[in-house]
């Protein structure tokens, strides 16, 4: 709890220090980077990093209630700051074997933990889960291998003066971008996702759909808008879109379909990161300037707010399943009466995935609709409107659910301390991303990933 | 002169070994392979060992290279009795 | 005349390497598919040996070919036996999985021919060899590890605890094996000594010749997976308070002369002169001890007993030990 | 022929000598079997990396010889204590 | 194009890739996948120190040396995570 706390403190500083200062660059151990490595803090990784300590904190809260027993406490809290750890690293990272690192890290503990969901169901994600993962680790390390044969350096920030297009800068590309893919979950190759994010235990779900996929989409959005950008024609960022159009339509009609409640938000996530990837061929077809930066900060608003809802979501699910012992979407009858604040954490969170004013979506949807039409791309448009629709419709079909009431008497009335961090992470996701957006949209867009000097 | 015996040496280490191999294909049944592998390739080993000492010199190196020719004699007369356990249990299960 | 020999030496290498990875890949059965792994763990010692990099050959012979076969045979006595036929997928879709490889394989290496014809071939070795005295190591592999990249070495070692972690949190340790007959307790008694011997030897040649933490490490391990073997439940480790800090003392070793030196220097792991040498020597200590724990730890598959206080899952491994 | 071509043709009829050890492993059909071809190349293994130690100037080979002769031990003792069931 | 220790060594390690990525997908048990995938990192391995090979007595590029020094510990820790995830799967078959 105190690291995470200091954890934040610490986030909270490096985000006023860019946002005063600029790009942050550390050379660790006061080597040329390229020899050694950089640390890199720039506003996107800045805004990332905000994102994971405010809802590890809020997930690692709802934690302490969450696990009951010593020895499960015990096992959860060192894997869960190594997952943490990971996750900051990750972001922070300018150099492209130590992503490789971190995301073995990353995968490893992120595995370790949804393992810790009780039940055969749980192990058998989450070993799928690790030899996904790991297959995707070796694609990217192969990338990661032909960019040092090329370039001779894995510095990104001296890499993206000397990259050009070629064979070996598209075969990169493509390695690492399928291993990002696949640990993404972007469609159609997100079949590992739901069971591993379904059967984990709530705080870690809350983590791995709000925090361990987004690191991933970090990534994507470091190579194909930043990095090797000057590289890539737009028309290839198409494959990009379609796929992320096709997820938000598959993911979202799954989860109406999905029988218990934390599979459907696993779809949901599943239908969620392909908006993100919607944006692809938008930023990559605007030059640089205004349009563009604004379309970057619907992306990350994008991303923050379904970080916040989801993970809301996923502890409300959790609370729901603790109290009822199931999470059936068809028998959640009378949870509105017994647990109201969670209840109302549903439709807030709810609200924020559909889209709906003030969230922070709403804002990024339509920034990302009047983008594409400016462009003239509409074949983004029905698929926006269609997912935001069936996302209407899983989310109301889970309220209508759970405002019914059910012949076995009312359960009591038994929201308390733990319900509260799941809402406090709806409300960001609301009120705070949707009021506050201007800012993100500020703090993100000066610099939004276009400087290519180097420091 | 020194040289040339040297090399002798470590090609006859090497027929050693071939044996070794050739017996491990051709013979029939697991004990004789056994027998004919271990003895061939720890005395090619040995032997290979002498030549390489010879062409280098050096005390330290020589000492080195019976080192590794003693720890691989050892072990391997160890392991190979432990196959061999293994495969007379498999054989009377 | 060399040349072509040399030539001939790499083909027979790389064929073999191809066909043992091939039968690892292929075999009908896990265990032919362990054994043929082992044997490709020791084939590709014999070629980073050949390619110069002495380095990985003795990692590649301790933690591959080693302490990784010893894992997977751990993991084939878990294995019914039975399970072993039919484990490739076939028909329509592996033709198709079978054809994208060979096309993926095909253009990688298409695109690698075209790239080794331009790309520089210096890379970073100049710049390593310029900064190599600055390091307070003479062997460069160490230097780029301790020194120059030490933040990568400081996350992996995250990623070995992260790993044991989550094995023991998957329940508790294998059963031990029974004792040790004359024979293994033979070769046990002088070889874990040699192991212990050579470990110390490879932590201290590190700094100018190859070796180092991860090699010393894994045959500290080695030295305990064979304590194990012969019937030792606990491995030789130490009790579970004291491997607690085992585990983390190669991070927290890090953690200190990082954080020591961000107070003086403002910069992470910026070894002050003259001190870079002993400070690698005192993390590649702590580093050894703690990859040693680890990958002990990794190859008892769990919990050792002891390791929570309310620990039951000691119970039912001594029950099945008595049987 | 200089010494060094002719450790070096040694070098190449050794590894031969592994290549026909290893069909032994392909063959089976015992596991003992293939256990057997695999120590066959243990210790061809630690007669190669001798000779790549002279060949390539590289002393330090010596010390992974001394290491995979001692981790093969290991492997070894591995591979035959899984076969006492029942513990 | 002439024949080199180099690309010898980098298109072997190009086919290990390949192969292990295929068997990776094809293969129905966990350990055949585990060592399939342990192939296809070891191709990449290979990859990486044969670029990094310079010829005969002449010292080669350490920093790939230490990067797949860093790799191959990070294989055996996921491989020893994947194993002990396997054996719990089939405890909790049996119970």
């Amino acid at each position: 709890m105190l690291t995470t706390l200091s954890t934040l403190l610490a986030t909270g500083l490096l985000l006023w220090q860019v946002a005063h200062q600029g790009r942050q660059i550390h050379a660790l151990g006061g080597w040329d980077p390229g020899l050694g490595i950089a640390l890199r803090a720039d506003p996107l990784a800045a805004a990332l990093l905000l994102m994971s300590s405010l809802v590890a904190l809020a997930a690692g809260w709802y934690a302490t209630g969450y696990f009951t027993d010593d020895a499960r406490q015990s096992r959860f809290w060192p894997i869960w700051l190594s997952l943490i750890t990971a996750l900051h690293a990750l972001f922070l990272s300018a150099d492209l074997f130590n992503l490789y690192v971190t995301l073995e890290l990353l995968g490893l503990s992120a595995v370790a933990l949804a393992a810790l969901g009780a039940g055969r169901a749980a192990i058998e994600a989450s070993l799928r889960y690790l030899t996904v993962g790991l297959l995707g680790s070796m694609a990217f390390l192969a990338g990661v291998a032909l960019i040092y044969i090329r370039y001779g350096t894995l510095d990104m920030l001296s890499l993206s003066q000397l990259i050009h297009p070629g064979p070996a800068t598209w075969l990169a590309l493509g390695l690492m971008s399928a291993g990002l893919m696949l640990k993404s979950a972007l469609f159609p190759l997100h079949f590992w996702l739901p069971p591993a994010h379904a059967n984990a235990p709530a705080p870690v779900s809350a983590a791995l759909s709000a925090l361990v996929v987004k690191a991933a989409v970090y990534l994507m959005m470091r190579l194909w808008l930043d990095l090797f950008q000057p590289t890539i024609s737009p028309a290839a960022s198409w494959l990009l879109g379609l796929l992320g159009a096709t997820a938000v339509l598959w993911g979202s009609w799954s989860a109406l379909r999905a029988q218990r409640l934390k599979l459907l938000a696993a779809y949901s996530t599943v239908a969620q990161l392909g908006y993100l990837f919607i944006f692809f061929p938008l930023l990559m077809a605007l030059p640089a300037g205004q349009p563009r930066d604004a379309a970057f900060g619907a992306l990350v608003l994008m991303a923050l707010t379904h970080a916040f809802a989801k993970s809301a979501l996923f502890l409300a699910a959790g609370t729901i399943q603790q109290h009822a012992g199931h999470d059936r979407i068809a028998d959640l009858g009378g949870t509105a009466r017994a647990l109201p604040v969670t209840t109302f954490t549903l439709a807030l969170a709810g609200a924020a995935l559909i889209g709906l004013p003030p969230s922070g979506a709403f804002l990024a949807k339509w920034q990302l609709l009047s983008t594409a039409i400016g462009l003239g791309q509409w074949i983004w448009v029905p698929a926006v409107a269609i997912g935001s629709l069936l996302a209407a419709a899983y989310i109301f079909r889970l309220l209508g659910y759970t405002f019914g009431t059910r012949d076995r008497d009312a359960l009591a009335l038994v929201d308390g301390y733990e319900s509260l961090p799941a809402l406090l992470l709806a409300i960001i996701a609301t009120a705070v991303l949707g009021l506050g957006a201007a800012l993100v949209w500020q703090f993100v867009a000066p610099g939004a990933l276009v400087t290519e000097a180097p420091l | 002169m020194l040289d040339l015996f040297g090399i002798s040496l470590i090609f006859i280490g090497i027929g050693f070994y071939a044996a070794g191999s050739i017996g491990l294909l051709r013979l029939p049944d697991i004990y004789s392979r056994l027998h004919a592998l271990t003895k061939a390739d720890n005395l090619g080993l040995g032997i290979l060992c002498a030549g390489l000492a010879l062409l280098n010199g050096g005390l330290l190196y020589a000492m080195k290279l019976l080192l590794v020719w003693l720890l691989v004699l050892a072990a391997s007369a160890t392991t190979s009795h432990m196959i061999a356990q293994q495969a007379l249990r498999r054989e009377t299960n | 005349m060399g040349i072509q020999l040399w030539l001939m030496l790499d083909l027979v290498l790389s064929g073999l390497a191809l066909g043992l990875g091939w039968a690892a890949v292929s075999s009908r059965d896990s265990q032919r598919s362990v054994v043929f792994f082992i044997a490709f763990g020791l084939l590709l010692a014999i070629i980073w040996a050949r390619l110069n990099a002495p380095d990985l050959a003795l990692a590649e012979a301790a933690i591959g070919a080693g302490l990784s076969g010893v894992l997977l045979l751990s993991a084939l006595r878990d294995e019914p036996a039975a399970a072993a036929a039919g484990d490739m997928i076939r028909g329509p879709k592996a033709l198709l999985v079978t054809l994208l490889s060979l096309a993926l394989t095909a253009l990688f290496a298409w695109v690698l021919l075209q790239t080794l014809d331009v790309a520089d071939k210096v890379r970073m070795a100049d710049q390593i060899a310029a900064q190599l005295p600055n390091s307070g190591v003479t062997n460069p592999v160490t230097a780029v590890l301790l020194n120059f990249r030490a933040y990568d070495t400081l996350l992996e070692l995250a990623v070995l605890l992260a790993a044991v972690l989550g094995i023991q949190a998957l329940g508790p340790a294998r059963p031990p094996y029974r004792a040790a007959g004359p024979l293994l307790g033979g070769l046990i008694r002088w070889l874990v000594p040699l192991l212990i011997l050579t470990a110390g030897y490879l932590l201290w040649a590190g700094a100018h010749a190859p070796g180092g933490a991860f090699q010393a490490g894994a045959l500290l391990a080695a030295a305990a997976v064979m304590l194990r073997l012969g019937g030792d439940p606990d491995a030789g480790l130490p009790r579970p308070r004291v491997q607690r800090l085992l585990l983390v003392a190669g991070i927290a070793g890090f953690l200190l002369v990082g954080i020591v030196t961000t107070a003086i220097y403002q910069s992470f792991l910026n070894y002050p002169d003259g001190w870079s040498g002993g400070l690698i020597l005192l993390i590649e200590t702590a580093a050894t001890l703690a990859i040693a724990t680890t990958l002990a730890l990794a190859c008892i598959g769990g919990r050792p007993a002891g390791w929570e206080p309310a620990e039951s899952g000691a119970v039912p491994t001594r029950q099945r030990e008595s049987k | 022929m200089t010494l060094s071509d002719s450790i070096l043709i040694a070098t190449l009829l050794l590894l031969i000598t592994q290549v026909f050890g290893l069909l032994r492993a392909v063959l089976g059909p015992s596991l003992q079997d293939r256990m057997l071809s695999v120590q066959l190349l243990g210790t061809g293994g630690v007669a190669l990396l001798l000779l790549l130690a002279t060949l390539l100037s590289v002393p330090a080979l010596i010390d992974v010889a001394l290491v995979l002769a001692l981790l093969a031990a290991v492997a070894a003792a591995a591979l035959t204590r899984r076969g006492k069931d029942g513990a | 194009m002439i024949l080199t220790a180099e690309l010898i060594y980098a298109l072997t390690g190009v086919g290990l890739f390949g192969m292990g990525l295929r068997g990776a997908l094809l293969r129905r048990s966990l350990l055949g996948r585990i060592l399939a995938i342990n192939i296809c990192g070891a191709g990449v391995f290979l990859l990486l120190v044969a670029i990094s090979y310079t010829g005969p007595g002449v010292a080669p590029d350490a920093l790939p040396h230490a990067l797949v020094l860093t790799g191959i510990v990070v294989a055996v820790s996921a491989t020893a995570l994947a194993l002990a995830l396997g054996r719990r799967l089939r405890e909790t078959a049996r119970e």
